[in-house]
């Protein structure tokens, strides 16, 4: 019977297909936000960056017909607000977490302002690759229908593991991420390294958002990021700088929050407020677990304003 | 498949090194005047000087740093100009800093590939890991390419420096006081494959030391330079240590090595200090300390020497509240001492870790919030809970005129000081007072002969004075100079103690090394 | 010490220009933008002055906003002085409003002062213990407290949004759910002549007593050295996790206090309009006045000024309330920005000589 | 403190500090505000967007009705959070713009904020929505809301001919009565058509969380449920979602026909023009409010969405039979015997629950048939 739900064993299903469609903008910010922190750089403004990213992916989807062109778009407008941020981070005496910050306010302010005749017209919106076509059933075949920005960002993952140590670019950004002083000594440029490290995070960021406005969940509205950006974040220095760890993490963060709607759906509604907010003490009881006292975070890139 | 790609200079093999008539100024002041030296095809060249005489602004000349107002540097007898540190390593000099360059969480290997400047888009790291094993076997000690800089102790990260330049294939090697940090036989080690390899033809060095034993066992010619001038060069073979330390001061002071000065012995009373069983982790969760016993009575240092890296500087953590003990007791005076503030006033004790601004002051706060650090919230600085800021300010104008610091004022940050002065602002701090016990660990590093002599001075002065110090060091000429009792601490453990004055170099050395691992006996 | 006419032309560089400088540029960036959406930057200009500043109403208005603002900005400040970057003040405040709802239920029947200091106090210490948690981890778990306190703001507004529309439901609330109310007679009134709630006056004195610990005791003092370097701070003999976890919980009881102060003499009850981005506005509060809790102050004020002001220019202008959030955004990023300002020599004053010492 | 003592003391302050209010108007300020003297001013204030395709904007198309009506001027200002800002933003409204009506249009707004405020100015007019007048709050607020369970029982109707799993799907914010109430009518419209039909609840927590929301489709979905409604803000995501996985939606709040084509049943709509009008006329013309003020489909404060393509002539009848019943007010939705879905009686044999009932509005359970606890 093809109509009919699949009951208690939809659930591990659910929070599959979950963390598949939801991790997706964690794991593409985070991984952004990675490059970013890796040079010794924190941006906190990725959550404005997200949303700009969103509204500037719809409203180019919505105007060229090609929802990929809005991608792009929203990438490059991400990597323009990390440009002012890397900029303005680097003038001496300016701190970077708080021009996050005030970065994060003028994004959101720009997106919803620039946003407000996108929501209603309906964009077109990305594909999906159905990688279920082999099952009858049709909430696997949903289930199994991936974005290809996820694809993306898995292969991403892997690619920034193997970059940071295996090509030039990495090693650069690490050095300059972890001792300004060595880097100086090699000749490494600091600031244009760091300025360009915070405008991939930036692009990363705002393709970030366009998955969010352009596939899943493919709308334009002003609640579209609710602090997916500023989450990623935290996810960066959950997953101690290391780029697969992100991606695990993603995943995790994505099952989690997939798990409240999944449990209400055959009925178990009570306390959906405390089931909602799993991802947060899930994250919390691990990063609890795993810390020690009188250790340093390790891996941390030791110019990183947040762990000095 | 082409070789993995290390830029190698197209010339091989030493290179001769002349500089002619090199100034340079900031400003007014002449930091180097007309200063001149040669080193051969695979010589070895002492610089002499105290800090300030112009022996940093020389090489950062020769490395590129500072360019030149005047003179002509000459490389295998062809003039060049070195523009940009770029532009001197790729003519094939190298230098070893004071301080460490290395990347911390980057892997020993990792550091030795980026150190080579231009590296290629992709790495090919089977291959670089192999030519750096292959590399690694020629060298007459190991070091883990695969732990990060960062978990290095200092000794092992001053090696890495060198290797890193051997790596490079350097041609001219600038090493800046390379085994302030190193045990003797450590330096023996590092300084005798250099020397080989001037002697084989492939190295000429230039090197910066206080260290007199150094300059008479591996260099050939010596230059000193005094206040940026030359003030003298010769022949080591030709020269004594006491002619090369007078050149260097001008004649007014002279120091010989080795030299006690005459001490009032430690009186037989019970001892102040007393450590049982002290144990401790390390930041990697691994025990660094493995069950300390020591004790120091009044008026008496007792050295404790090592390899760093063995424990010591947990053992000062924990002794001056930087790290919790995970088993063991502490006692001063007999009573328990956990390094509470409370029991740290209570029982006079105070203490100069080593790299001050690191340790024991805040860099970010003024020079007279430093020197309250202390007493702050004691009476006169503080009444119920309220500073008294005149009060404050009032000692640390005191400090900084009977301790001679120079700073632009009481309100200067601390971090805009210099070493030394740094070292001086905590010396008032933590022996103006009476103290009872006092934890020194590596007073000297880095500090000039006079910052050296003034700091060993009072040292001495306070044990005089009837406190118990424990002194930490990785210099064995200190130890031998200022201790009562030195003890050798390895692998966490106190493995040997004997009285300084009957002290044998060479046995300490040995247990230093882990010699007690061997099964030898001990005397 | 300003002796020479060089010094004093830097003090006056300091404290006229700069900010004359970062007024002109915020000015120049509004006139540009506002140009740009086709409004006329004059008429903006002056709506926001008149909306935040221009009339009693306007700044009681300011005044009321600021409030709650103060204190969060404390919340941020406070943990700052020990070298923490607290950002969890939302989930505080929420939760201090629970806690202060709870209490002044509790405290039925009680004279009105007893029980309005029972919800203030509850809504600290709830405050205190959650953003306390922060820095007790980061201490003895050496948890990233940046992390933890997003985490438990998170956390804290659904247990805030649990309570109230489960356990505490006052069945009457309905569509609004709520806990149980106060009661009208405990709630706290006005500041006398003006139509600003004592809130205000609580998180003015919350801040200059902050300000004078912080400078002038031996505490102060303490946290210094602890937020400047935790070693020397160890050395010096300090209780570096008690400390820490202390500020931490100071800083969480201003959150939390904003929170019952909501309740107290807003809402009258907890529910999940105390959750507004108070919290997150303070962040901005605590790092514009340089986590100077005296500066605090006029920072809050000047942001409520600019959220009053939003109002005016949404009615007069017929304007989406997305323009506020731009001007503000331009405001905040130009004055963190102007940091590199402060303390740069335009000109030279030192003299060489003194440059030259560390050179050799 | 008592309101005489009051404005004695405001009057004081702004003795004191007043002066500034004179040289600060602007030239072309006093000049707008000298245009709009004539007129009869009413504020409007939203909690979110305007333009948020949802309830928000349900309102400002009413706002934005009332603007074409001639002597009337509306300010507007959007995204005012239920806390003293919106209390400031009224008196602002009445401070600085002159209105003498203000329209209050979020639920939390009522308590204790258009309480306060209508108590310090008794002579302006002030209309809520949704909120509970009742004789002991001031005379000068009108509270008003429209029956749109009418709507969501004929959806319900719509749905259970649609569907072939006989499971529905309802996305909900928050578990108060109004949320209840429309859930509880949508399963009650269905299980007119086939009582077996269970109704699947997920509440999300918040009126606007599209990632959740979306989430909260494809569980649904996943677990078989083949259409789908929503009291949410925005139901646009929903809509998409089903759309896109091929099921059935049901609207809220506006019509969404257009982003569903094929899957678009019908939907309740807002007609907020109507009680708009209805309190503005009677402001304007000096009559003592309307304390409350309610209208379901007969009074033209709700409507229903066009029935979309899906929709068989069949359920066309039967949904027309009922919404016949409702046009003439006999009609009644909530009827004993009622048990809800824990097995307790809802609603006793014999009683009819009428829609003017307040008892309705006070609603605290799902009936039965209804898959989830609040």
């Amino acid at each position: 019977m093809t109509g009919s739900g699949l009951g208690l064993w939809g659930i591990p299903l659910e929070v599959l297909a979950g963390a598949i469609r939801v991790s997706t903008p964690y794991l593409l910010v985070s991984l952004g936000e990675c490059i970013t922190e890796k040079s010794g750089r924190i941006n906190l403004g990725l959550e404005g960056v997200l949303v700009m990213g969103a509204m500037a992916g719809y409203a180019t989807s919505l105007a060229s017909g090609s929802p990929w062109l809005g991608v792009l778009a929203a990438g490059l407008v991400g990597a323009l607000f990390g440009l002012l941020h890397g900029l303005l981070c680097s003038m001496p005496r300016v701190n970077d977490i708080a021009i996050g910050i005030s970065i994060m306010l003028l994004g959101i302010g720009l997106a919803f302002l620039l946003g407000k005749p996108l929501i209603q017209p309906q964009a077109p919106t990305l594909g999906a690759i159905p990688f279920g076509f082999w099952s009858d059933s049709p909430q696997i075949r949903s289930a199994l229908q991936i974005n290809p920005l996820f694809l993306l960002g898995v292969l991403l993952a892997f690619v920034l593991h193997y970059a940071f140590r295996y090509t030039r670019w990495g090693m650069r950004l690490r050095i300059v991420g972890d001792s300004e002083d060595a880097a100086r000594a090699l000749g490494y440029p600091v600031l244009p390294t760091r300025i360009s490290a915070t405008m991939l995070g930036g692009f990363l960021a705002g393709i970030g958002g366009a998955f969010l406005s352009l596939y899943y969940p493919g709308s334009w509205n002003e609640g579209l990021s609710s602090g997916q950006g500023i989450i990623a974040v935290a996810l960066v220095i959950f997953a101690r700088w290391e780029p697969l760890r992100c991606l695990w993490a993603s995943l995790l963060f994505g099952a989690a929050g997939a798990l409240g709607p999944a449990l209400q759906s055959i009925g178990i509604t009570s306390a959906y407020y405390l089931l909602n907010a799993a991802p947060y003490f899930l994250t919390l009881a691990i990063l609890i677990a795993t810390c020690a006292p009188n250790r340093t975070l390790q891996g941390a890139p030791g110019e990183l304003s947040l762990v000095r | 498949m082409k070789p993995i790609g290390i830029t190698r200079p197209v010339a091989t093999g030493a290179m001769a090194l002349e500089i002619l008539g090199l100034s340079k100024r900031f400003g007014d002041v002449a930091a180097l005047d007309d200063v001149s030296l040669t080193i051969p095809a695979g010589g070895v060249h002492a610089l002499l000087g105290e800090n300030g005489a112009g022996k940093s602004t020389l090489v950062k000349c020769l490395v590129g740093f500072y360019r030149a107002d005047g003179g002509t540097i000459l490389l295998d007898g062809r003039e060049e100009a070195i523009p940009s540190p770029r532009e001197s390593s790729e003519l094939g000099i190298g230098m070893v800093y004071q301080h460490f360059t290395l990347v911390p969480s980057m892997s020993v290997a990792e550091n030795l590939v980026i150190a080579r400047g231009s590296l290629p888009a992709i790495l090919n790291w089977p291959a670089e890991r192999k030519a750096l094993q292959a590399f690694m076997e020629t060298l007459p000690f190991s070091i883990p390419l695969d732990k990060p800089a960062g978990a290095l102790a200092a000794g092992e990260k001053q090696k890495v420096e060198i290797i890193k330049q051997l790596y490079l294939r350097r041609r001219l090697l600038i090493l800046d006081e390379p085994t302030s940090v190193l045990t003797p036989d450590e330096a023996d080690e590092v300084l005798g494959y250099i020397k080989s390899l001037t002697l084989s033809g492939q190295l000429s060095v230039l090197i910066i030391t206080h260290k007199f034993r150094e300059v008479t066992a591996y260099a050939d010619d010596v230059t000193v330079l005094r206040r940026g001038r030359y003030a003298g060069h010769g022949s080591v073979a030709a020269l004594s240590v006491e002619q090369m330390a007078d050149m260097m001061v001008g004649g007014q002071l002279s120091r010989s090595e080795n030299t006690r000065q005459a001490r009032k012995a430690v009186a037989d009373q019970s001892s102040r200090l007393v450590v049982e069983n002290l144990r401790a982790e390390g930041n990697n969760g691994l025990e660094v300390l493995a069950g300390i016993d020591l004790a120091v009575r009044p008026g008496e240092i007792l050295g404790i020497a090592g390899v760093s890296g063995n424990g010591q500087k947990e053992l000062v953590e924990v002794l001056i509240g930087q790290r919790q003990k995970s088993a063991g007791s502490m006692w001063v005076g007999g009573q328990p001492y956990s390094a509470s503030r409370a029991e740290q006033l209570r029982y006079k004790v105070n203490s100069l870790p080593e790299e001050p601004l690191r340790n024991a002051c805040v860099g970010t706060l003024s020079v007279a919030d430093n020197m309250a650090l202390r007493n702050y919230d004691q009476v006169p600085l503080a009444r119920a809970g309220w500073l008294k800021r005149k009060a404050l300010r009032q000692q640390a104008r005191s400090y900084v005129e009977t301790f001679r610091v120079k700073t632009t004022g009481i309100d200067a940050k601390m971090n805009t000081l210099s070493g030394g002065n740094v070292q001086r602002a905590v010396l008032a701090r933590e022996l103006s007072h009476a103290v009872d016990v006092l934890i020194v660990a590596n007073p000297v590093f880095g500090l000039d002969f006079h910052a050296v002599a003034e700091t060993h001075a009072r040292l001495l002065a306070a044990r005089e004075a009837g406190t118990a110090i424990l002194l930490v060091s990785e210099d064995l000429d200190e130890l031998l100079e200022l201790s009562d009792r030195i003890a050798v601490m390895s692998e966490g453990r106190i493995v040997f103690a004997t009285a300084a004055e009957q002290a044998d170099v060479r046995l300490l050395g040995h247990y230093m090394a882990g010699g007690h691992e061997r099964g030898e006996t001990t005397a | 010490m300003r002796s020479s006419i060089s010094d004093y032309g830097a003090w006056l560089l300091q404290r006229i220009w700069l900010p004359l400088t970062v007024a002109l540029i915020i000015l120049i960036l509004f006139a540009a933008f506002v140009a740009l959406i086709g409004q006329s930057p004059a008429e903006v200009s002056g709506l926001l002055y008149q909306g935040g500043f221009g009339s009693a109403f306007a700044w009681q208005n300011t005044l009321l906003r600021a409030s709650p603002l103060i204190l969060t900005g404390l919340a941020v400040a406070i943990p700052a002085q020990a070298g923490m970057v607290m950002i969890g003040a939302e989930g505080a405040l929420a939760l201090g409003a629970l806690a202060g709802a709870v209490g002044g239920i509790a405290l039925q029947g009680a004279a009105p002062h007893v029980v309005q200091a029972g919800v203030l106090l509850a809504g600290m210490l709830c405050g205190a213990v959650w953003v306390g948690l922060s820095g007790w981890l980061r201490n003895y778990r050496g948890v990233n407290e940046t992390i933890s306190s997003l985490l438990f703001s998170y956390i804290g507004i659904a247990l805030l949004n649990y309570f109230v529309e489960g356990p505490l439901k006052d069945p009457d609330s309905l569509n609004k759910p709520s806990t149980r109310p106060i009661g009208d007679n405990n709630m706290i009134g006005n500041l006398p002549g003006m139509d600003v709630h004592y809130g205000l006056l609580i998180g003015v004195l919350f801040a200059l007593i902050s300000w004078i610990v912080l400078t002038f005791t031996t505490s102060g003092f303490s946290l210094r050295l602890i937020g400047g370097n935790v070693r020397a701070a160890q050395m010096a003999g300090l209780r570096v996790g008690l400390w820490v976890t202390g500020a931490a919980a100071m800083g969480g009881a201003a959150a939390g206090l904003a929170g019952a102060i909501e309740v107290a003499a807003v809402q009258g009850s907890a529910n999940a309009s105390v959750v507004s981005g108070y919290g997150y506005t303070g962040i901005l509060v605590a790092f514009m006045a340089r986590q100077n809790a005296l500066a605090v102050i006029p920072v809050a004020i000047l942001i409520g000024g600019l959220e009053a002001a939003g109002g005016m220019l949404q009615r007069r202008l017929d304007v989406p309330d997305a323009v506020v959030l731009v001007l503000q955004g331009i405001a905040f990023v130009v004055i963190i920005a102007s940091e590199t300002l402060r303390g740069r020599q335009l000109f030279r004053l030192t003299p060489v000589a003194a440059k030259a010492g560390g050179a050799a | 403190m008592s309101k005489a003592k009051f404005s004695a003391s405001r009057r004081r302050f702004m003795q004191t500090a007043g002066a500034a209010v004179a040289m600060t108007a602007l030239g072309p300020l006093s000049f707008k505000q000298a245009q709009a003297a004539g007129k009869y001013t009413i504020g409007v204030v939203y909690v979110g967007s305007r333009s948020d395709y949802g309830y928000n904007q349900s309102h400002a198309e009413a706002a934005a009705s009332l603007k074409k009506m001639p002597g009337l001027k509306v300010v507007e200002e959007e995204k005012v959070p239920e806390t003293v800002a919106v209390q400031k933003t009224m008196e602002a409204m009445i401070n600085e713009d002159g209105a003498k009506m203000v329209f209050a249009t979020s639920f939390g707004y009522f308590n204790p904020h258009v309480l306060k405020m209508a108590a310090k100015y008794p002579a302006v007019h002030f209309a809520h929505c949704g909120g509970l007048w009742t004789d002991k709050d001031p005379k000068n607020i009108s509270s008003f809301f429209g029956y749109i369970d009418e709507c969501e029982y004929l959806s319900g109707i719509v749905a259970a001919h649609a569907s072939k799993s006989k499971k529905l799907g309802f996305i909900a914010a928050k578990p108060i009565p109004q949320v209840l109430r429309n859930i509880n009518a949508f399963t009650l419209g269905a299980q007119s058509i086939d009582p077996s039909i269970t109704t699947h609840v997920i509440f999300t927590g918040d009126w606007s969380l599209p990632v959740k929301e979306a989430e909260a489709a494809n569980s649904l979905i996943d677990q078989g449920c083949d259409v789908l409604t929503c009291h949410v803000d925005g139901p646009k995501v929903i809509v998409e979602t089903a759309e896109k996985r091929g099921v059935y939606t049901c609207g809220y709040h506006a019509n969404q026909a257009s982003l569903a084509p094929k899957g678009y049943l019908t939907g309740a709509e807002w007609n907020w023009a109507t009680p708009y009008k209805i309190l503005t006329d009677a402001a304007v013309a000096g009559k003592a409010p309307v304390n409350f003020l309610r209208g379901g489909l007969k009074e033209g404060f709700v409507k229903m969405s066009p029935y979309g393509k899906a929709v068989s002539d069949k359920a066309k009848k039967m949904a027309d039979g009922a919404k016949a019943g409702m046009m003439k007010g006999d009609f009644v939705i909530f009827k004993g015997p009622l048990k809800d879905n824990a097995g307790k009686v809802a609603v006793a044999e014999g009683v009819k629950l009428g829609q003017q009932d307040p008892v309705l509005e006070q609603m605290n359970y799902l009936v039965a048939g209804v898959v989830g606890k609040i």
